[in-house]
């Protein structure tokens, strides 16, 4: 069997490396051949242009990932009409039904926003800034969005270039500019967590409350020593192996769930994190 | 030529064959790599790579960023960078997607609006270039995150906070241009084909290759008209001259300034035709859109041949340069080859076609 | 004596803070050829520039056929009828021979959108034009990079007179020309100042000089040192000049006077 | 110098002022442009961006860029581009962080060994430029792509599945080289300075700054060694002279090949350096470090006055380039607009900094 | 008669299916000035190139000193002992007069790490030579790119003269140069020619070649028609063999017989 992952994240990308193992991880259980191509960069054109090589080679499925519905529908849907299952994870929710995916494995990325907004209010956040490593990329902007809806207080973006250097000059600069601000949200845990730690860290402060998408050792470290408040998981190692070991039955015994299967939004508290910190420097969380 | 008679009477060149005299056209200096590329995917790719749907399938990519490499191309010999293309190609599709699903103007209007736009900023680019006398490395790169984030503010405007603009395929559906700049060509003869068994059929039907996408015509279109204006025409000609020496060319007469800002206005046209096919084909467009687009752009030129100091270079290089850039990143999904590996493979593929396409010319040639 | 076609008066240029050209005041008539002659960095190629429109004078006017003028670029001078082989040869080395000579007005073929450069035409002219020059080019698109330095010399001459102009400068256009060549040359600027052409001609050859130029006029140091006509002055007096009045090393006398 | 005084007596120049004499030189170009950004910063930015603390803060990510941005510049006053320094950073990164967490080795050792690496891969750059007289374009590009598929590779093989590489931080706490590659210096002077409320103090009484990053320093020592070279050793000639036409450099006796190699070695050395600083800065390395320095180096260089076809250029043009691009990269952050809107002001502010920059030594020189 | 210093035994050059030499054979003895000359395109540079390690030999053998010689590079022929002025003389146009004249040999003070580019000095030698040539530079600071074509030779000149030499040699080194700084450099020729350095000149100029040569060898179309001893061979004679055998434009008699 031979099961065809597409994905708009990069393989480099801490986040999808962690996908790309849950895939290979069910492809190993399964003993199905699994291939995971992203585009090098967010690029949706690019992106609909791997879904389109993929059909040509007629695999036992197909999954992928749907952060904008319009652009990919076309490609997704030739490959429902040329017969191959398709499964979309992360992205796409809402659309995969319609564009005749089988099922969707994964959270909406505007409600883990939203979550994690409404845990930093409750935590007594009044002022946020969203610190956004790549912006214009549709899923990271519908964070920021959620986080906006769910704080409820006002939240400003800090968009920043993929160097932990300048995203702990920025979150400093940002925190120096204006006093009020208490409540930080980063979109990637080793890319804007770690070094928003470190940015408050150097200022001193200890009234800020941190928060990051996605796990990394560091910052999970800084979780459970009391530095950071939580960090949001949506266990993205499941949207890879799902899907594939789905897929793999269903294409040996043509069983496949009935509905979608949400493998987040999991909030990692001060309690919880030191458990998982060898898990994420091992690239499973 | 006319004169090629005349000339074997001197004893001071040696004959030549019509291979050698075929190679040392820059033109064709980029077809060694593509050859190369071939091989190596014929050996360890999907057999399905080079059926008629993945032949497509591989072109579609190459033919937009070969839009833009020949574009690049042009205003590399002429002397200049243009940095801000990619980010020309969010900031058009923009416009383009506002005009089209805010406003609701028809193509006929919305596609010369938006074009005229690129136009005008892409004399913006060359005036500032000649006027402050800065490398326009500099200057197009200011351009770069300007139009960038003037198409994330835009589309939040224009979206209501979104920085994704959808619904532009709904808005042009019945428009008679749409068939021009999206979708596939010859869909008829291609089903009638498919009916004819001669090429394969989806479960539904329908030919697995529903024609030839648009913008590998306009990339065919484009290649040829651009060689033609490089090496048959005055135009060609004043290109050429001012990239080899602004002074010289300014010296004998070549209106150097009127070059400059025409190549500007062309490379931004070019964005912007990208850009609206690229936005009409997907549906939608979004402040990502052509993110890096400039610098492959620039290496499909240089792949091709093209000199980064100027006056040197050939669209039909770029030509080949796009379609060995596109086979080798989409090629490597028909291989079985690991993604964590990709980037190691294209960027051995690269050098790879590039080196072979100098050793092969050099041979071929006699230089040393 | 006929009307100048153009005249230059006291030309200043300034180079931020070097003052290459200090009030030089200069004419050319139809018909003649006109020598100016001055040690090295005299300002001889400064001057000539600014009359043919590549730098702007800091001061100082030009006349045209009677009319003041303003000359924006090197194409303004050429469309008014100034053709100038300039030291530096104004070739782009990596083009080919018949593209350089042609450069900035090609003939065309064809006409609308089909109108093309006509190269095949354009490669004859070229290389009739150089055998008249005494060079034999093996091909005329061979890149101008890999000439001799006397066949460029050459292409750049016969480029400049190809055009045909009313006024033809020549800045040192002998200096790497073989005798055949040289010779050609010469010839060439008293054909084409027999058609009532106006010819500047610079050069440090007395010799080539004397055999071609009707005034002399002699810079020093950015500023005219005097003008004289063809029969007024001796070749040992002229050089005298052309030196700036220094004296000159001892071998003179076995070069027999003239340099 | 010792001639002036004789020159003056020359009737064919006019004297000039000392300004003029200084704005002439290429090395003080960019200082119009970091002050043009100051005085903008200093009127719309929250004035904590100028306390000391504030401009630490911004100095330190232009350190490390300037660094790059030096060796960028050296390069490209040779003549050659290397647009593989970013991802260099990753690559030696983890080169780094596996020598010393998974091999244990002391920084005195890890960190020659790291360089040589980075030399070595330098020198093949270099060579397969020369060895082809393929663009260093093309073939640094190439090495782009592989240096980066091999940092995601060799992480994930050394870590066992992850792209990120820890505890860099704990394993070299101990050594006594860590604090000339990271942290502070000075710190004694700043806490006796906070304890004469010279500067601020946090509210644990520690001082609001404790030390100057030694990035900082590593960075102005490069910037006047570079310039040193550069100015005032056959090297410096050497190198001037390659990038100005290396057939002409060569002909004059110039070793034009033991020069570009040795430039592509120095800027693999100057990414391994940031590599190591950021890695025990951060504590950790990912594959993902240094995307894009490559191209903001050029930036910084091309900020400061380098030309891109060589031979023209400073360091020092660089140390300015990177200190503007360094504001205003996070300047922005102090400024109370809408961050939409940055990458819009990144680019006017640039664009400004460099017209600016132009326009004053164009009139302080006379040149038109 | 001493031995030569370089022989240069049956060189063929190819540029591609461009053949620029033809089997030519010369050389150089201490204390000799052996004149190259030919018509334009004869390949003269070409041939000087080969000399001075710029191209490699398509065929032939070099003998310096008695032993077989692979030029690999300009330097290793720099270091051998062969100074060259090449016809386009290898400058960098934005470099000053100063690093342009030292460069690839530049002096320096201090030593270990302190050893530097000694500018000072270097500023000075230059001005002086500059000077000694019969150039007044403004500043050794100027760019070289700024200079007048026939300051521009001149320093190229000087720089070769400064370095010394068993060799030296010199494509058309008086082309550009005004009439004091001709005499100047024929003057050098002749006194490092006393000092027993081997001197190769290359002239279109019948005249100058007369003036210092010793031997005079003529190529034509990548060929040698042949070597002639000084005092065997008439003005007339020279010039029609440097054209190449044909006939030239009939200004020759106002040209008074040498061009
Ligand atoms: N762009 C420039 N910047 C500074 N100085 C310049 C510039 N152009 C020319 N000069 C100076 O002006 C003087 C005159 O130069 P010009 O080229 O006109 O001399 P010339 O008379 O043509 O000499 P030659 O016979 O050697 O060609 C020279 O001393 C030169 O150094
Ligand atoms: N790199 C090259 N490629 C092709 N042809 C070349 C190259 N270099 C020189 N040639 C040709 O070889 C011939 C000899 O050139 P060369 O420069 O040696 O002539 P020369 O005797 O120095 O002439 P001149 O007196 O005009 O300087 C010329 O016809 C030239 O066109
Ligand atoms: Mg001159
Ligand atoms: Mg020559």
């Amino acid at each position: 069997q031979n099961i065809i992952v597409v994905a708009h994240g990069q393989a480099n990308d801490p986040f999808w490396s962690v996908v790309k193992n849950g895939a290979a991880l069910a492809g190993e259980h399964t003993g199905a051949t699994v291939d995971f191509r992203t585009p090098e960069i967010f690029d949706m054109v690019a992106m609909s242009q791997l879904i389109d090589s993929a059909i040509n080679q007629q695999p036992d499925g197909i999954v992928v990932s749907i952060p904008d519905a319009d652009a990919l529908g076309p490609s997704i849907q030739r490959a429902v009409d040329a017969g191959i299952p398709v499964i979309s994870m992360n992205a796409g929710a809402d659309v995969a039904r319609d564009l005749g995916a089988l099922l969707h494995v994964g959270q909406s990325e505007f409600d883990a926003g939203k979550a994690a907004g409404e845990r930093l209010a409750e935590m007594g956040g009044t002022k946020g800034i969203c610190v956004n490593q790549e912006v214009g990329n549709v899923s990271l902007d519908q964070r920021c969005a959620g986080f906006a809806e769910g704080f409820g207080n006002p939240v400003s973006i800090v968009p920043t270039a993929n160097d932990p250097t300048e995203v702990q000059s920025k979150v400093r600069a940002a925190l120096e500019a204006d006093a009020e601000v208490d409540t930080v949200l980063g979109l990637g845990a080793a890319l804007v967590g770690e070094p928003a730690v470190a940015a408050v860290q150097a200022l001193g402060r200890d009234d800020v409350l941190i928060a990051s998408f996605d796990l990394s050792a560091g910052f999970l470290q800084s979780v459970a020593d009391g530095q950071a408040a939580f960090a949001i998981d949506q266990q993205q190692f499941l949207q890879g192996y799902l899907p594939v070991s789905f897929l793999a039955l269903n294409a040996t015994y043509g069983l496949i769930p009935g509905g979608d299967v949400p493998s987040g939004p999991n909030l990692i508290m001060q309690d919880s994190a030191a458990q998982v910190i060898e898990l994420s420097a091992q690239g499973i969380r | 030529m006319a004169q090629n008679a005349s000339l074997s009477a001197d004893e001071r060149i040696k004959t030549e064959t019509l291979t050698t005299r075929l190679m040392k056209r820059p033109e064709l200096g980029a077809i060694g790599g593509v050859i190369l590329v071939t091989i190596f995917f014929l050996i360890t790719a999907s057999p399905t790579m080079f059926t008629l749907a993945g032949i497509m399938n591989f072109l579609t990519p190459a033919a937009q960023l070969g839009i833009l490499g020949i574009a690049a191309a042009m205003l590399m010999i002429g002397g200049e960078f243009d940095l801000s293309i990619g980010s020309m190609v969010a900031f058009a599709g923009m416009i383009f997607g506002v005009l089209v699903v805010n406003m609701g103007l028809p193509l006929i209007f919305a596609i010369p609006l938006t074009m005229a736009f690129a136009a005008a900023t892409g004399a913006v680019n060359g005036a500032i270039v000649l006027r402050t006398g800065l490398p326009s490395f500099i200057v197009t790169l200011a351009f770069l995150f300007i139009l960038r984030g003037a198409s994330l503010v835009g589309l939040k405007l224009f979206t209501g906070g979104s920085t994704q603009l959808r619904g532009v395929r709904e808005a042009v559906a019945d428009d008679w241009l749409t068939p021009i700049f999206s979708g596939d060509a010859f869909g008829g003869a291609f089903r009638w084909m498919a009916q004819q068994g001669w090429i394969a059929q989806l479960n539904s039907g329908a030919p697995s290759v529903p024609g030839i996408p648009v913008e590998i015509l306009w990339f065919v279109a484009i290649a040829a008209l651009a060689t033609f204006v490089l090496l048959r025409t005055p135009a060609g000609n004043w290109i050429f001259a001012t990239g080899g020496d602004k002074q010289a060319a300014s010296n004998s007469g070549v209106p150097v300034r009127r070059v400059k800002i025409s190549l500007f206005m062309l490379t931004a046209l070019a964005a912007a035709l990208v850009a609206v096919i690229t936005v009409i084909d997907t549906g939608s467009t979004d402040a990502r859109r052509g993110f890096m687009k400039e610098f492959e752009a620039i290496i499909a030129a240089v792949i091709g041949g093209c000199l980064l100091t100027g006056g040197y270079g050939s669209a039909i290089g770029a030509f080949f340069g796009a379609i060995i850039f596109g086979m080798v990143t989409i090629g490597l999904s028909y291989t079985g080859f690991d993604q964590d590996w990709f980037q190691v493979f294209l960027g051995a593929m690269l050098l790879l076609a590039v080196v072979f396409n100098n050793a092969i010319r050099k041979r071929v040639t006699g230089e040393r | 004596m006929s009307e100048p076609i153009i005249h230059m008066d006291g030309i200043k240029k300034h180079f931020g803070n070097v003052i290459a050209l200090n009030g030089v005041t200069f004419d050319v008539r139809p018909g003649e050829c006109h020598c100016l002659l001055g040690d090295n960095g005299a300002g001889k190629s400064t001057f000539i520039k600014t009359m043919s429109g590549v730098h702007k004078p800091t001061a100082g006017t030009i006349t045209f056929e009677g009319k003041p003028m303003q000359l924006g670029s090197p194409r303004d001078a050429m469309e008014a009828g100034i053709a100038t082989v300039f030291q530096d040869l104004a070739m782009i080395p990596l083009m080919s021979v018949t593209r350089n000579f042609f450069m900035g007005r090609e003939p065309t073929v064809g006409r609308g959108i089909f109108k093309r450069f006509d190269l095949d035409s354009a490669n004859r002219i070229c290389m009739e034009k150089m055998r008249q020059m005494g060079i034999n080019l093996r091909a005329p698109d061979q890149a101008v990079g890999t000439l001799s330095g006397g066949e460029r010399q050459t292409v750049a001459i016969a480029r400049a007179v190809h055009f045909g102009a009313k006024v033809l400068i020549l800045d040192e256009p002998t200096s790497a020309l073989g005798v055949r060549q040289t010779s050609n040359v010469l010839a060439t600027i008293a054909r084409v100042r027999e058609q009532g052409v106006g010819v500047v001609f610079i050069s440090h050859n007395v010799r080539h000089a004397l055999a071609v130029g009707d005034r002399f006029t002699v810079l020093n140091r950015g500023q005219t040192l005097g003008t004289a006509k063809r029969g007024e002055i001796e070749a040992a007096e002229l050089q005298d000049l052309m030196a700036g009045g220094q004296e000159m090393a001892s071998l003179e006398g076995s070069l027999g006077g003239t340099v």
